[in-house]
């Protein structure tokens, strides 16, 4: 268990096979590795991701659905040397909060923003998101996702990157694949530590509860299926 | 803080393999990922009073159950080779 | 930052939104994030002006959600942190208000209220003293300051940082458009030198120390899995708001002792009441005037005392009764008779006062 | 009690007639008076009649807004129609008289409405740009809350910069000022 | 669409999201856009199993903002368009609500309330009823069914689409957490059958002809240049509000002739006041109830009356005075004390009104 | 003057030299050529662009600020048969709204926005926007804009073109060439009345007020500045 | 008056109480009586103990939650502690009796505390997927106000799909309840 | 609805240059683009109170000026060549 969780509060509240469990733990690994945990400050969205209000060694604030950006940049703002985190899902990222990431973005601020991608919103009970995949199952598109009157995933990663510079820090790993997640997220938390600029790591993520899938399925869709939509990688590494 | 889980180790061939049944919520992501298939359910329940995860001897100690736990259940400690 | 702001006191001519400005500032304000609405934007303009030279910051969001939400970040790095904002923004305003209520975060907003509903017009109302006061999803665990003057404002928008910081409840100072827009004359003056001790602000995350090695971590959430969870939490702070509201209760009057009739109103609307209630008496009429300050919570003794005493009461307002209806709830219970004269969006003058006076006095 | 002076000032958008009340509200302050100047205020940055309140006076100032004017000043036919509604019959209504075929639309029960040639004087006399510095001595002239000194201190505080480079101006300026005075004590 | 949702009346046992999604379609509502918050998902769940079947739209907006906005947009092009919300969603809501307000457009959104203030919890409350009444930057020139069982539901969302065309104010059904999420049983019936007119909706834009050529081309805004403009067009509708409040006022009272105690509360804590009164009555204790179908408007003649009656009231909910506050600006003038028994965000159950009765009875 | 346009509210109520005025002739232009006067419905924000409320001689919407493409997505879906525009300003499509803005376009809403980029938010009285330009003096960058603390002016076009799907069309063109700009929005409502996919034309425009300049001024910041950030052309064109 | 029954159903997430409860609450619903059943929910999706409440009534139910129950059911250690005081005077409080060192933290003041052991009988006599059916007996048993016969209809209605398969099930199912119904008659 | 706007039309060499003071906010813009420069401001009010736009003899009829108008007020006729 990395440093910087908070082992009192361990079991987390994530379900049975959760990815943000495997999220939150290759941020801890990366906080302990930069050592960084006596001056970071963790916010989490309303979604799955505010069952981490405790989770970590860090002072945290829980926001509200969407508003976790913008309470970390506020905080950022004032105190500048502060390393600041905003967790947040697909959901509270990419539809009810958009627009403060993509602002957050565009005016480069020293933050770093994670975003979990479970496809769908979990904590309501699974209804369609922004990244739900064509033909995909949820309670708001329960004859499967139809592009032609919702359209097609968002790739918000690759909207995230066209708004920023050059030298922020921009990827998307996946739970498929621990160690690169946790190097991008660690490469992102160095970009806000040397004050380069604006950082952003996306996490395809797992969410069986509402995937209704069992531990084979779920590798399944996030190893085979997720990766059809959402390509891994890094688009801004300021390299 | 200290942990205070109470862990379970099995001694084999290639290391010991320890498990924290208060953590381990019986999701089956490490036994899917096991590369040897050593890994199956226990009869010790886990915190969610489902079964948790046990090893049989074919385990290799490489750390993959430990690392894809999204619980932090499973520790895993090599043997050094003399 | 110890560059005084205000070296002496002085005289001086402006808007209302650049009272703000300048109060904020000898408040020892460090950073204002806002979005811009007419008629606060001149907040923002002044203050972007001088903030650089004062070493403090600025952050233009992109809604006023973010300005709130930036704002209670602002305000939980333990900074003294304010926005402004009118009308619609200040809809919008009440999603992270509803969070500031609930965490107890000392939040400043000023408010210049514009006319309603919707975009309605960029001038001027009293209609947004429902949506101040007991706004959002939450029971009004807010102080809310109604200004009525140049000199006011800039009093209260200092007082305003002191009251967030030392009950720890969202704290408003309501102006309106008028105010925003005019300009009179006021006196600047730096609290301290008048012995107004300013409370520093204190820091709810990214405290010192390594959380979970030299101290606990401080995690804060405003998410509860129970209904008895958020029972208790909500009561504790109801009763610690009912606590402390006689101490941040204010209100003036004049004349109440002897008068026939005494004429109810706030903010800017009082000023007419005050110039046609002197005008009154001037006349031989027996008038006077209760004008509570804070709206939220009211002064509730001098209240009921005043609706004990058998006057005719006339509440004057420029909203359709939002004002009323917060009086009503305190003065309950009283059966003296609430005339009322409600402009909605539009501004009250003394002759008109006098007028609606003298229709009850004949 | 204190008797507040209530001026009403009305005209197209670059007449002028906003800094001429701020001026005058500020040498007011400068006077040591309470001074309360307001513009009104709209949705459209350019368009519309421009009208500014102000009021003067000893003591406290009421509402920002009034009904009635002790001065009315409209210098175009759209700000005589905004205004009318402000006369009462203790007020005076000037006007600029080069506005054509608007004496049917004047206030009716105005106490006094004073016809003055600003435009005519400040291009004839002076030079198109003084026009709002005529209307100005105008209104002291008419109101008599403030002495000429100070609005001419006041209006040196504004644009002193520019009289700095060009002294000729200061000149031109206050003598437009002291014509503006007499333009109604003669009406 | 000429497919009848319900052929013949039948009896269901359902949750309360399951009966909206029902009254939705039988009410003829063509469109819904909604944005998921718990406790209200499920509304959208039926609705989108549903609305394929009927040739009914659905859409999923990116929040609350834009679920308001596009519910104004199908209403304006002249469709039964309707959306459900809660809790910081419903905050959201104010700022289209605002708009709808203004513009007096017929829109109907379902509230479930849960516990606040902010995210609270999921689960239930009465703390959404200023909000939902008097929320936003406006006059609260809203009309608010406060429901209290299932059957409820289903009459109060059908007759919302009535009231609100009818009318042109914005309409709100009042729920919560409990009724949303609870099963019970209830009656399906077709409610043109039952002789229940549905008023079509109309076109404001999009309609028959050429702008400019066959007809003027409607021009709809809510931003006014002026404060005058501004008046006139509010006060005409507040005017009008006043007007039909008598004829949308609904209430239920009982045993309130011969009563001693009156016990006053809406929604869901109604069904614990009627019971216990039911079960006091059977003690032999001189009890009886009071309740508000419409929180806006407020049965104004009948509270008034029930006011002057001298009883003793107890007015219980579970917000902290957010009813209270609304009836006493009615009850005004009456000086009959007001008991209260405020819950905030948590279930008041029949045994607790009683106990809470005798208190005041002994 | 257009057809479409609604004569007795002409003079218009935008400022000398308004650029808005420009893009709405091109828009006319535009729906008469296209014949569609009759069953096109015309939404406009809060910005400069609600002086346009009574503009067209088309059934028409003024909103709120940032709401217009949310209310004309809402006519859209109601009514899918008419040809429904969302008019804006960049505070109004690049800011407060840009969530709606960007979900529209993830969505593939049939509906056409049109968005006047006039660096900064004109109505109120002209503060910093999105689109502000580097060292550009606006009230709240009063010693012109700083890209370290406020970032580089957005490339909103470019950003809904990154969600948007291969069939929308999505373009910028400037008031510096009208007959171009024309020809952008008359596909752009084209794709819309084929029905094909969303579509997007982000205008360059002018605000002689608040840029405060003469009229040859006023080009030159049109025609030299503005390129320089913003580059006219079509991202998407679905050919 | 009617009289109304108060169930409170509380175990682990698995243990399936909530089903339980809805189809008892159906029954009675299909029996033509008044039902209400509403469940216990929050943010978290997994985890917890899951209650349910029910109520069954010949006349109109009041608030959807009470105070005390009837017969409260608790199937695990966490469902005890979070239950007991649901329990008075008048209440039945059932709870497994394979929960292990428990018996201090029952209830004081239940009226009677019935220990069943319906996880032994389960996998002895059935098998461990017929848990929640034997509870669902239990409570029909302790209650009595569904009859038996109204009880299998419901749960035929509810998985009949899954016994036209598997005809053996159905069999499996209604054994399973009547041995519910037994425990709490034996106990 | 008809246009009621008072043209005021110049004949001029190759076309006919009429300009509606009532629509002429006197921007300016026009004037900057003509390629002939043969544009200027004229006595003639116009609907704000400033000066509107005239043309001069060297204008072409080219219609530039009318395409940049943002308020329609220059409608150009060219003359046809015999
Ligand atoms: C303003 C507002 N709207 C809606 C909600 C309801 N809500 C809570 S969580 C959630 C979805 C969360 O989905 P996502 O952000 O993808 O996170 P996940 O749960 O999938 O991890 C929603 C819609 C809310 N709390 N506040
Ligand atoms: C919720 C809300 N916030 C702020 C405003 C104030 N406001 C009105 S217009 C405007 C800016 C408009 O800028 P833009 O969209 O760029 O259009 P422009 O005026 O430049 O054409 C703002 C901030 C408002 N009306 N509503
Ligand atoms: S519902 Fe899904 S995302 Fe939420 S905690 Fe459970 S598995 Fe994780
Ligand atoms: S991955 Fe962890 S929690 Fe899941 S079964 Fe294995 S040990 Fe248990
Ligand atoms: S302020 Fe600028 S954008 Fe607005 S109408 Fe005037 S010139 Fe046009
Ligand atoms: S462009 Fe049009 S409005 Fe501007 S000066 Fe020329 S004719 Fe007048």
């Amino acid at each position: 268990m990395p440093q910087s969780w908070r082992a009192d509060t361990k079991p987390h509240k994530f379900c049975p096979g959760c990815g943000h469990g495997l999220v939150l733990k290759c941020l801890g690994q990366a906080i302990d590795e930069l050592g960084i945990q006596g001056k970071t400050v963790f916010g989490c969205d309303i979604g799955c991701s505010l069952l981490s209000w405790d989770f970590f060694n860090l002072d945290s604030v829980q926001t509200h659905h969407g508003r976790t950006t913008p309470v970390v940049t506020g905080i950022k703002r004032a105190r500048p040397e502060l390393i600041c985190i905003a967790y947040m899902g697909d959901g509270g990222g990419y539809s009810i909060g958009v627009q403060h990431l993509i602002s957050a973005a565009a005016r480069d601020e020293k933050i770093t923003a994670i975003l979990a991608n479970n496809t769908q919103y979990a904590m309501t009970g699974g209804q369609m998101a922004p990244t739900t995949m064509p033909g995909q199952k949820t309670e708001t598109t329960p004859y499967g996702r139809d592009p032609e009157t919702t359209g097609f995933p968002l790739h918000g990663q690759e909207m995230v990157a066209s708004v920023s510079r050059e030298e922020a820090y921009v990827a998307r790993g996946s739970i498929a694949n621990l160690r690169q997640l946790k190097s991008f997220i660690k490469k992102a938390l160095e970009n806000q530590m040397k004050e380069i600029g604006f950082s952003f790591v996306e996490a395809l993520s797992a969410c069986p509860t509402n995937w209704r899938t069992n531990a084979a399925e779920t590798w399944d869709f996030i190893e085979e299926k997720m990766p059809v939509y959402f390509k891994v990688g890094e688009t801004r590494k300021n390299e | 803080m200290t942990m205070e889980f109470q862990p379970r180790t099995q001694e084999l061939e290639k290391g010991y393999f320890t498990l924290f049944p208060g953590l381990c919520k019986g999701c089956g992501l490490c036994i899917e990922k096991c590369p040897k298939k050593s890994l199956g359910w226990s009869d010790v329940l886990g915190v969610y009073g489902t079964p948790s995860v046990r090893a049989n001897s074919d385990c290799i100690a490489c750390g993959i159950c430990r690392d894809v736990c999204p619980d932090c259940a499973i520790h895993i400690e090599k043997k050094v080779k003399h | 930052m110890s560059k005084k702001i205000v070296e002496q006191e002085k005289r001086a001519f402006m808007t209302g939104n650049e009272v703000v400005a300048w109060a904020a500032l000898a408040a020892k304000a460090d950073i204002m994030y806002g979005y811009p609405i007419t008629p606060q934007n001149e907040i923002m303009h002044y203050w972007t002006r001088m903030a650089p030279k004062y070493e403090k910051s600025f952050l233009q969001t992109e809604d006023e959600l973010s300005a709130g939400f930036t704002t209670i970040g602002g305000v939980m790095a333990g900074r003294k942190a304010f926005t402004a904002t009118a009308g619609p923004g200040n809809t919008l305003m009440q999603e992270p208000m509803s969070m500031a209520e609930m965490m107890r975060l000392p939040t400043v907003v000023v408010v210049q209220q514009r006319g309603g509903p919707s975009t309605a017009t960029v001038i001027y109302s009293q209609q947004e003293v429902t949506m101040t006061s007991i706004g959002g999803n939450g029971e009004g665990m807010r102080i809310v300051y109604s200004t009525s003057s140049h000199q006011e404002l800039y009093d209260y928008t200092i007082k305003a940082f002191n009251t967030a910081w030392k009950y720890r409840f969202p704290t408003f100072v309501l102006g309106d458009g008028y105010q925003a827009k005019m300009r009179e004359s006021l006196t600047l003056y730096d609290p301290e030198a008048r012995g107004i001790e300013l409370i520093p602000p204190e820091a709810y995350v990214g405290k010192e120390g390594v959380p979970g090695k030299d101290r606990p971590p401080a995690h804060f959430r405003n998410t509860y899995n129970m209904e008895e969870e958020l029972y208790e939490l909500v009561m504790d702070a109801l009763q610690d708001y009912e606590k402390i509201s006689p101490d941040v209760a204010e209100y003036h009057s004049a004349g109440i002792e002897d008068a026939e009739l005494v004429i109810v109103g706030h903010g800017i609307v009082y000023r007419a009441i005050k110039a046609a209630v002197e005008a009154m008496r001037e006349k031989g009429l027996r008038v006077g005037y209760f004008r509570p300050v804070t709206l939220r919570p009211l002064p509730v003794p001098q209240i009921k005392e005043l609706m004990a005493s058998n006057k005719q009461i006339l509440l004057m307002e420029s909203s359709y009764g939002q004002l009323a209806r917060l009086f009503k709830d305190v003065a309950y219970g009283s059966s003296t008779k609430i005339n009322t004269f409600f402009k909605p969006g539009m501004g009250i003058t003394a002759e008109e006062v006098e007028a609606a006076a003298r229709e009850i006095l004949k | 009690m204190n008797k507040t002076t209530k001026i009403v000032l009305a005209g197209e958008g670059g007449q002028g007639v906003q800094s001429v009340a701020e001026i005058i509200a500020e040498a007011a302050n400068e006077e040591g008076k309470q001074a309360l100047y307001i513009p009104n205020f709209g949705v459209e940055q350019r368009g519309g009649v421009s009208v500014a309140y102000v009021q003067i006076s000893d003591g406290d100032i009421g509402a920002p807004k009034f009904q009635t004017g002790d001065i009315v000043v409209a210098l175009s036919d759209r700000a005589v129609r905004r205004t009318v509604n402000y006369a009462g019959p203790g007020t005076t209504f000037v006007y600029e008289s080069g506005i054509e075929g608007i004496e049917s639309e004047l206030p009716q029960k105005a106490g006094r409405i004073l016809p003055i040639p600003a435009i005519d004087v400040a291009k004839n006399e002076f030079h198109p740009r003084v026009f709002n510095i005529i209307i100005m001595g105008a209104v002291i002239g008419a109101t008599g809350v403030i002495p000429l000194e100070r609005a001419k201190a006041a209006v040196e505080k504004k644009l002193g910069y520019k009289f700095e480079k060009q002294p000729k101006l200061r000149d031109l300026n206050f003598k437009a000022m002291e014509r503006g005075v007499e333009l109604v004590a003669e009406a």
